[in-house]
């Protein structure tokens, strides 16, 4: 068959919303696409888990710690779901962790911000996770089948995750002066960089078209964004807390809440890697690599020795 | 009398599964390979719940008693009991706060500590105190893992390069001075152990030897040589290392500073 | 009103000292050689008195005041100053909260922080706040000898070996993003300027380049190629590093754990 | 001269209390006895600055951290004199050192406990310096000259920091129930390794007798060590506190304390290298010193590099 063809049949399958499998032929662009951000994906998990495991000592508590704790596991585990997913469009993991340490691949901008009060692991679980579930739902129906089925799974652990998140800013809403100023300091700091999780707006947005076509993505940035905000603005109510926005405002004809505009000044900055902690992540994911080479070494080496021996046994 | 035996009992079991979930936290987010990442977190997730099963059920004890150590104070719950008893007070084995160290010596320190677990709690299992007894045989099933676990990375690293294998020995060289300590009971383990709810864990130190040694062998580890090294105690009745102060500083920093505040 | 922008920008000096004295007080005892463990640690002192100085001062201030920020609180004093605030509270630059590293990282943060500090306080030395001038130049005596101290180690580093030259670079490159902020006013210190009181540090840069530049030049360390980096800041409006955060749980351990005694 | 002629000099200045300086002749046995008895000393003073080191970070008053800091710094300054002292025996301060590390050299086994609590560090100061003062104002007059000069220096400083750790206790023991008790469990746990310090008894000490006849020692172990018991014993009062000593007891006819048997067995262990600390504490000077190789080195390098050019300069 001839590539015209195949792309026709790859093209039709997307129309009909068939899932594209790992031995489908696919255009060479859609699979980069695919690399890039399924990676991209996957770093976030894996070093999402350092601003929330700096608190993983210190939790106030027994039981938040225990869950805080489950957290913290379960972005491994997504990220072990999104290597997998990336795997089987032909890179190893090894190659994607590289991209990471090398600092040629991203990861979500958002952790490039530190943790610096017990309030900003609630934070994160509320907004942080709130903001990624609205990305990662739209992605359960994405085009290509791993990536999609990956999605399904980490979502239902997502949401919890936002619960629990929501759930630590109730306590200290409910709590003494102190917790209550803990609480809206979070949701301060955390508000904006959370707002750009969703990235550029549409008109900026330089992957967003093709993705679209191609039904990797399903909604736009914006419209992400204003479905975190119309959620997010509900939810705050709760708290008694307020988001640290002048802007923010019910817009009845709309039927959405508008706000103000975001800071890109700072969000292109934390991007290029001015973040406050980008370099401290990157650090910390090396380090925990580099230290780690004669552990995987000596795994693999015996388990080539296990083999030997086996197939001597056998033989 | 017998409250106040099983009281010191408990916390001493629900100490040494908290001091050493905590030190295991350590490397969640920072494990040489995600998958053993995983596998460190979820040993430490186990023991913590271990701990706040057993610290419930002390601050049970404490509440009900009576005691003059209960009068006028807030309510015993498994956070007070956690969070706010010094270093003096916590009655874990010393084994339990040493250093991470490199991989191998989390490995070792895990390997000893949960197939001494192991031995406890299939004897703790049978404990007239249905408590006690329920909560081992609940956590047995997780220890059980805890040791194939930590047995086959044993193996892994005395078995797989020159530098794995000599990072085992060098960890050995670390830890093996506080192994005695498990089998040395402590004065309320005696008294437990005479009440008939608590284990004489001196009786365990043959068969956890043959299991070690067993381990060892597979690991091409040395299983002789160490006979009549001295053995480091202390910490069931206190007196700890001087690591267990900052474990402590950063674990309770949070209930220290903000007292008598819900999270 | 005045009294209030004086207090944070005492509280600001205060911390600034305070945590770097923390930070160099963790070499005492481990020191690459006894008269440099002796050295570090002479600064460590000299810090830590700066401090306690500026935080009598501070709490002069908010005693006097009769602000509702003292109403129904104990007195206000260096230990509560130092021991009670938690790290959103903080002021320090985050230069001061930096990790030690390695010697050569220790000893930049130093040459860095004394130009700077030695800058600063030659200024406030004609502040009109006697109090503020007063200690400035009583330490001013002390801030020559570390500026000395440590523009000699960063000679000796970077034009010593091959290692040692390394090393400083590789300092230089976990350090230089931390330096802009010394010389960003935070909103107390352009009040505090503003009044007369303080020193406007943005005025201090031009110098301040110069005499690191010099120093470098003499290290055989680059004096160029930094311009326009990205600069980190915050902390002087309490956005630390994640740092602070375990600095703290450290410092203020025991003052948390046993509030209200005299020690 | 013969070296009977000139060990007839070197006995007779000792008969007559002048002292034995650098350049003069002494007996082999004389100078090797000092070399092992001035490094030792040496090796305490800084291995000694580990277990108060400990609290330094976490000292509950800017006053007291400021006395702890300098109290720590004054031991790394006797350290320093004693290795000078050493070195004008003939070895160098590396080769004492290097003792050390290997373990070949002792330092005082005191340094082998824990420091636990922050009554530690004023049991430290009033009995561990209590007793070092004891031996060292005794060595104020030592016959060899550079060593009773370096004890002069350190006795000043040793009896202010005497006082600062009876003072720390002072503090608790007027404290809060809770402070008492830390003040009277850091009696309990430092107040038998102390006695300890002055070595074995008179009858087991093996270098005593000649170390007394070349005036090297003026008192015996057991002298200093009843002194000891006679002050500490008038001091506890003060404290309100007690001594762990159920056979202490005022004896009106000797005019001294009686007190109960040391446990010889747990010294013998911990002299031995079995005490709860022994390995910490030398890994900790190991470490220090190794890792501090590069910057030894590049000093060294810069000073030559620095005579050069002043050399060529003046050339």
């Amino acid at each position: 068959m001839s590539v015209q063809e195949l792309e026709k049949i790859f093209l039709s399958k997307i129309e009909q919303e068939i899932k594209i499998e790992p031995k489908d032929w696919m255009p060479d662009a859609y699979r980069k696409t695919l690399v890039r951000q399924i990676s991209q994906h996957a770093h976030s998990e894996i070093v999402g888990m350092l601003p929330e495991g700096n608190w993983i000592s210190r939790a106030p508590s027994l039981k938040r710690k225990a869950i805080l704790l489950a957290k913290v596991q379960d972005e491994a585990g997504h990220g072990l779901y999104l290597y997998s997913a990336a795997e089987t469009l032909g890179t190893t993991r090894e190659q994607t962790i590289n991209d990471l340490h090398s600092g040629k691949a991203k990861y979500s901008s958002i952790f490039n911000y530190p943790t610096l009060t017990w309030g900003d692991i609630g934070a994160i679980g509320w907004l942080v996770d709130g903001a990624a579930i609205l990305n990662q739902v739209m992605l359960c129906r994405t085009s290509y089948g791993p990536y999609a089925r990956a999605m399904v799974r980490i979502c239902k652990e997502e949401s919890f995750h936002q619960r629990q998140g929501f759930d630590i800013l109730l306590a200290l809403s409910k709590g003494t002066a102190e917790q209550r100023a803990m609480c809206q300091d979070s949701i301060n700091r955390w508000w904006w960089p959370s707002l750009m999780m969703f990235g550029p707006h549409d008109s900026e947005s330089t992957h967003s078209e093709q993705s679209t076509q191609w039904k990797i993505k399903r909604m736009s940035n914006d419209e992400l964004r204003q479905k975190f905000v119309d959620m997010i603005a509900e939810q705050v109510k709760v708290l008694n807390m307020t988001l640290p926005d002048p802007h923010l405002k019910w817009n009845e004809q709309a039927k959405h809440y508008d706000f103000g505009e975001i800071n890109w000044t700072e969000f292109w900055n934390v991007v290029k890697g001015n973040g406050p902690c980008n370099k401290q992540r990157l650090d910390a994911r090396r380090k925990a690599w580099d230290e780690g080479a004669w552990v995987r070494e000596a795994a693999s080496v015996y388990a080539e020795k296990r083999k030997a021996r086996q197939e001597k046994q056998i033989a | 009398m017998t409250n106040e035996i099983t009281y010191n009992y408990t916390l001493h079991l629900a100490d040494n599964a908290l001091i050493l979930a905590q030190r295991n936290s350590e490397w969640c987010g920072h494990g040489p390979v995600l998958e053993q990442d995983i596998a460190i977190t979820n040993i430490s997730l186990d023991l913590i719940g271990q701990a706040r099963s057993l610290y419930q059920y002390a601050a049970e004890l404490i509440n009900g008693s009576g005691s003059p150590a209960s009068e006028g104070k807030q309510a015993a719950s498994e956070d007070t009991l956690a969070y706010l008893r010094d270093s003096r007070e916590y009655k874990n084995c010393l084994l339990a706060e040493q250093p991470n160290g490199d991989w191998a010596q989390t490995i070792l320190r895990q390997f000893f500590f949960s197939t001494y677990q192991f031995l406890l709690y299939q004897r703790l299992q049978q404990s007239p105190d249905a408590t006690l007894a329920a909560i081992a045989e609940k956590s047995l099933k997780e220890v059980t893992y805890h040791v194939r676990w930590s047995s086959e990375w044993v193996i892994r690293l005395g078995d797989g390069t020159e530098e794995s294998h000599d990072r085992l020995l060098n960890a050995l060289d670390e830890l093996w001075m506080f192994t005695g300590e498990l089998f040395m009971p402590a004065g309320y383990e005696l008294e437990a152990a005479k009440a008939g709810i608590g284990v004489d864990v001196s009786t365990l130190k043959t068969e956890w030897e043959q299991r070690v040694n067993e381990i060892f062998a597979e690991a091409t580890i040395p299983t002789s040589g160490r006979e009549g090294g001295w053995m480091q105690s202390g910490g069931k009745e206190g007196v700890h290392t001087e690591q267990l102060g900052f474990i402590l500083a950063e674990l309770q920093s949070m209930q220290r500073a903000y007292p008598g505040s819900e999270w």
